[in-house]
């Protein structure tokens, strides 16, 4: 009975009026097309949104599992990684836990990676990293920390490897760097397989108590930049085989009366402080750095959104200009891309805003209420 | 009877919802005959296509009744992405244009369910009215944006031509809901529809 | 070294003050207390919420899938049943449904019955039914429509009834009925081991497209009660295997000039329909019968939410009071508790509104914004 | 770093969200030593019990440091439904009493993790400091309301035992997150904590 009435349906429309001269009725899918420097994804619940930040338009999604803290773009080979985490009846039953991998152009998960059931299932950017590109590393937590390495040249899970106390993946040539609970950054070294071959720590440069970095860093040449709760910002790298971390400078004048690049005086930060998810960002490029910021409230609310966007030069270490946001609007993350003429993003509480970042004039807005936005090249 | 609401709500404000799939609509809007008879088989004959889905069949495109002249020749004038648009009068979901998709294709990586509904808008630039098939896309999370609800002429879903409140993924091979297509697929004025 | 943490841990503790005086570390599980007539089930998302209704307070939650459209209550057995569907990657991936068993008073899943992957996923109370405590009548559409009918004394899928045309289950002694798009309704009665004996059909007493009756229908007595959606309410049940449909009488009236129950002259209700999710209800105790109401807008927005709740006398077939939304608040659903003193339940767009149904006042509100209102006794 | 105020958001407003575990918090706020060491084991001894993971070991409960009367006595003012309730000064995530547990149960059906992380709270009704334990209930979709965000003392990830930024359901068979419990397990100002 129900093959006939597939029949009647069929019939039905050998009587109407569907040519080829009209749109098909067969349905057809879009790919992504060529993404450029100013493309960024956005993560908002278990979707990542492929967005291309100059026509401010989403151009694909990635269904991601609602563990995935982030992806791990790898536009080179034409793919993006993520971690995921899936039990056979959504929240309960058999768990599952995988490096996800996504065709870019068809925006459709390929393969997958089995892990150990002990990522962290939870954060940003700094949990998932794309090591030489021949790596994946993701961050666990059980509670003892550790990394797992995958080969995605292989696809196969190579090893876990313990790192107590050191948080998050952020991949150097040759291996990543974790912030640390004493106070320091540790480099891991792996080998051609996979393997740790290398362990060092950075001298002891914060005080976890008094004011610790953050554990979400951004790429700076070799390194990453750290940022310290009270806005001291570090740049990290290896060298040798140690890593090596900067003087640091503050984003704060705490002493008022400072003239900005314009020649006006400043009134003090004292009573300013960093916040938000993705906190600060940098544009090799330009010497671009961002941070959000907002104004009272102790440094044990470094999470929570910020009320203006401030804009450093990383070469005179000086605020160029301010942010600020409109009525009870808020901004939790920022982002640059990563080209001459970079695109500051923020995400806020009224959805995605893009602006050209040498300026900060405002280019346009999305409905798109993801937080965590992360270059995709 | 409408999880969809619901579903539309969140589609609008919170893109953190998983409720991807738990929602479907598709409101066709054309005839007022069809799905009659004992055991509820759509009936329709010549001169009263209606309201029904549209079988995937690539090989069925027969002459139509009367001539028309294609997709390339409607007029059309007003924001694709506004819910407003005159495609969507009978549109009640997610606009794939807000996903990577457009009126006409998929986003990337969703499937195009085997059967859609067809629906049918007035044009206001030319004052013609067209047959829409909308067609949904599946298998993704939720689309996350651009969510409309325009159902007018809903009916309950044992009449599922113009019910909207159906998850319509059928032949996809999930029925996760992503969002949905606006295709003109001829003149609704020349198919013997009011 | 994993192994070694946890010792320092355990260390840790011995060193701590916690004692048996303070509350258990241990973590303690709760049980959901026996439950009374005025308890209901909310279904927000994934999740049944099991509503204390005198309280005003949620004493348990089950965890649905997200395919699943409402819960069919079985408290003489201290069980509830869903039907659920899942993919193996969430929303991709092998796709297994299920008649999905809970144990009421752990609110856990207990067990499930394998069923064929057809069911609609979406809807209301009527999608799923509990037949003579024996079998669980599941609704499908692919776009064909059946019911697949699972026996929940063996927990085996039993069979696939064939029904084009009829959608829901609405259980009937013997069997169950289902709204058709001829205008009829369908009854399909089942042998003692769950398979078609018996089917006949009502006279057709609506027109599909002028005015069809609700998908949603509430019980009343040995039957169900239907209302079109211009407001004519029919009592449908099987005597004798022929399917009934009482005469309809209307909840509008058209002629103004009407006095209400307490003589008070009423205006015309040519502009007002009924509409919502859960559109009305029925206290067959008290002979209370509620309606969702909004001013104005055609018959096609059915499902839209109203601005005003009426209440009727079944018996008189008069209106008794009505409700008014304040502001831009509206009401999508109500519901009556099965009692001598039946509560009303409402999903407004602010949350949950308990009242006490015969006069209509307000008792307690919930921060519960679940659409779909079943009870539980 | 927070997916968090994300979820909160959710709690609050959207009972339809399904991000059910991508989210999970838990702040310790008491001691000002630990976790140091080159491995960043972490380290405490007599007198010094931090801000850690209490396992889960029925039979450890040595005698107290201090005579205590326990809970018992311990007397209590406001309302256990308020996010402002003193113990939940380090509380960030749902409160149990929302979805069937209490301050002291998980909610039927959820699990408790092994460990839970400890922080100190002020009571203003007898001016002493108690040592909460904030066990994390496990296994089941968002308990959907009673969201709360106090997350003082809140320290990066690399800290744990002050990060509300961790999935806390060790121990149970599931890390989708449901609600969070706030037991009084000690004095916090008899313990050598400040």
């Amino acid at each position: 009975m129900f093959q006939r009435m597939f029949l009647v349906l069929g019939l039905m429309i050998s009587c109407g009026s569907v040519t080829a001269q009209w749109d098909s009725v067969v349905g057809e899918v879009a790919t992504v097309p060529e993404s450029d420097v100013h493309w960024f994804s956005v993560r908002g619940g278990t979707t990542a949104f492929l967005v291309d930040g100059d026509a401010g338009i989403v151009r694909g999604t990635l269904p991601l599992s609602r563990f995935s803290p982030a992806v791990a773009p790898h536009m080179a080979a034409g793919k993006i990684y993520s971690y995921g985490s899936f039990y056979s009846r959504d929240v309960y039953g058999d768990r599952e836990d995988f490096v996800l991998i996504y065709d870019f152009t068809t925006a459709s998960p390929i393969g997958e990676i089995a892990l150990p059931a002990k990522s962290a299932g939870i954060g940003h950017s700094g949990m998932i990293g794309l090591i030489d590109e021949k790596f994946i590393g993701v961050w666990n937590i059980t509670p003892a920390m550790s990394v797992s390495i995958a080969n995605i040249e292989s696809n196969e899970f190579v090893t876990e490897i313990a790192t107590p106390g050191c948080a998050a993946v952020y991949p150097v040539s040759g291996g990543f760097l974790m912030p640390c609970g004493d106070g320091t950054i540790q480099y891991i070294g792996l080998s051609d397989a996979g393997e740790e071959i290398a362990r060092a720590r950075s001298e002891t440069f914060f005080n976890v108590l008094e004011d610790p970095v953050y554990d979400y860093a951004v790429k700076a040449g070799n390194g990453w930049i750290f940022v310290s709760l009270e806005g001291l910002v570090f740049e990290v790298g290896v060298e040798g085989g140690s890593v090596v971390v900067s003087e640091p400078w503050s984003i704060k004048s705490t002493e008022g009366g400072v003239p900005d690049i314009n020649g006006v005086m400043l009134p003090s930060d004292d009573e300013w402080r960093i916040g938000g998810r993705q906190p600060f960002a940098y544009s090799e490029a330009t010497g671009l750095f961002m941070t959000v910021m907002k104004n009272k409230g102790g440094q044990e609310l470094f999470e929570k959104p910020g009320t203006e966007v401030w804009a450093f030069n990383m070469n005179t270490k000086r605020r160029g200009y301010r942010i600020k946001m409109e009525g009870d609007e808020t901004v939790s993350s920022v982002q640059l891309t990563p080209d001459d003429e970079p695109l500051l993003v923020m995400s806020t509480s009224e959805g995605l805003e893009i602006r050209e970042a040498r300026t900060g004039k405002e280019l346009r807005t999305m409905d798109l209420d993801g937080n965590l936005i992360q270059n995709l090249h | 009877m409408s999880q969809r609401e619901e579903q539309i709500k969140q589609l609008f404000k919170d893109l953190d919802a998983k409720t991807t799939g738990a929602l479907r609509f598709l409101a066709g809007r054309t005839s007022r005959r069809s799905f009659l008879g004992r055991f509820g088989v759509f009936i329709a004959g010549m001169g009263a296509l209606p309201v029904l889905p549209v079988l995937r069949e690539a090989h069925a495109q027969p002459a139509p009744r009367t001539p028309v002249n294609g997709i390339a020749d409607v007029q059309e004038m007003g924001d694709p992405m506004n819910c407003d648009y005159w495609r969507y009068c009978a549109l009640s979901g997610a606009l794939c244009s807000c996903c990577g998709g457009s009126m006409t294709q998929c986003p990337p990586g969703s499937q195009t369910a085997t059967v859609a509904w067809v629906g049918s808008c007035h044009n206001p630039t030319d004052g013609r009215d067209y047959l829409i098939s909308y067609n949904d896309c599946c298998g993704k999370t939720s689309c996350g944006g651009c969510g409309c609800s325009r159902a007018e002429g809903d009916k309950p879903v044992y009449f599922p031509s113009k019910s909207n409140s159906i998850l319509w993924c059928f032949g996809s091979t999930s029925h996760a809901y992503h969002c949905t297509l606006a295709l003109v697929i001829g003149h609704g004025d020349s198919n013997g529809l009011e």
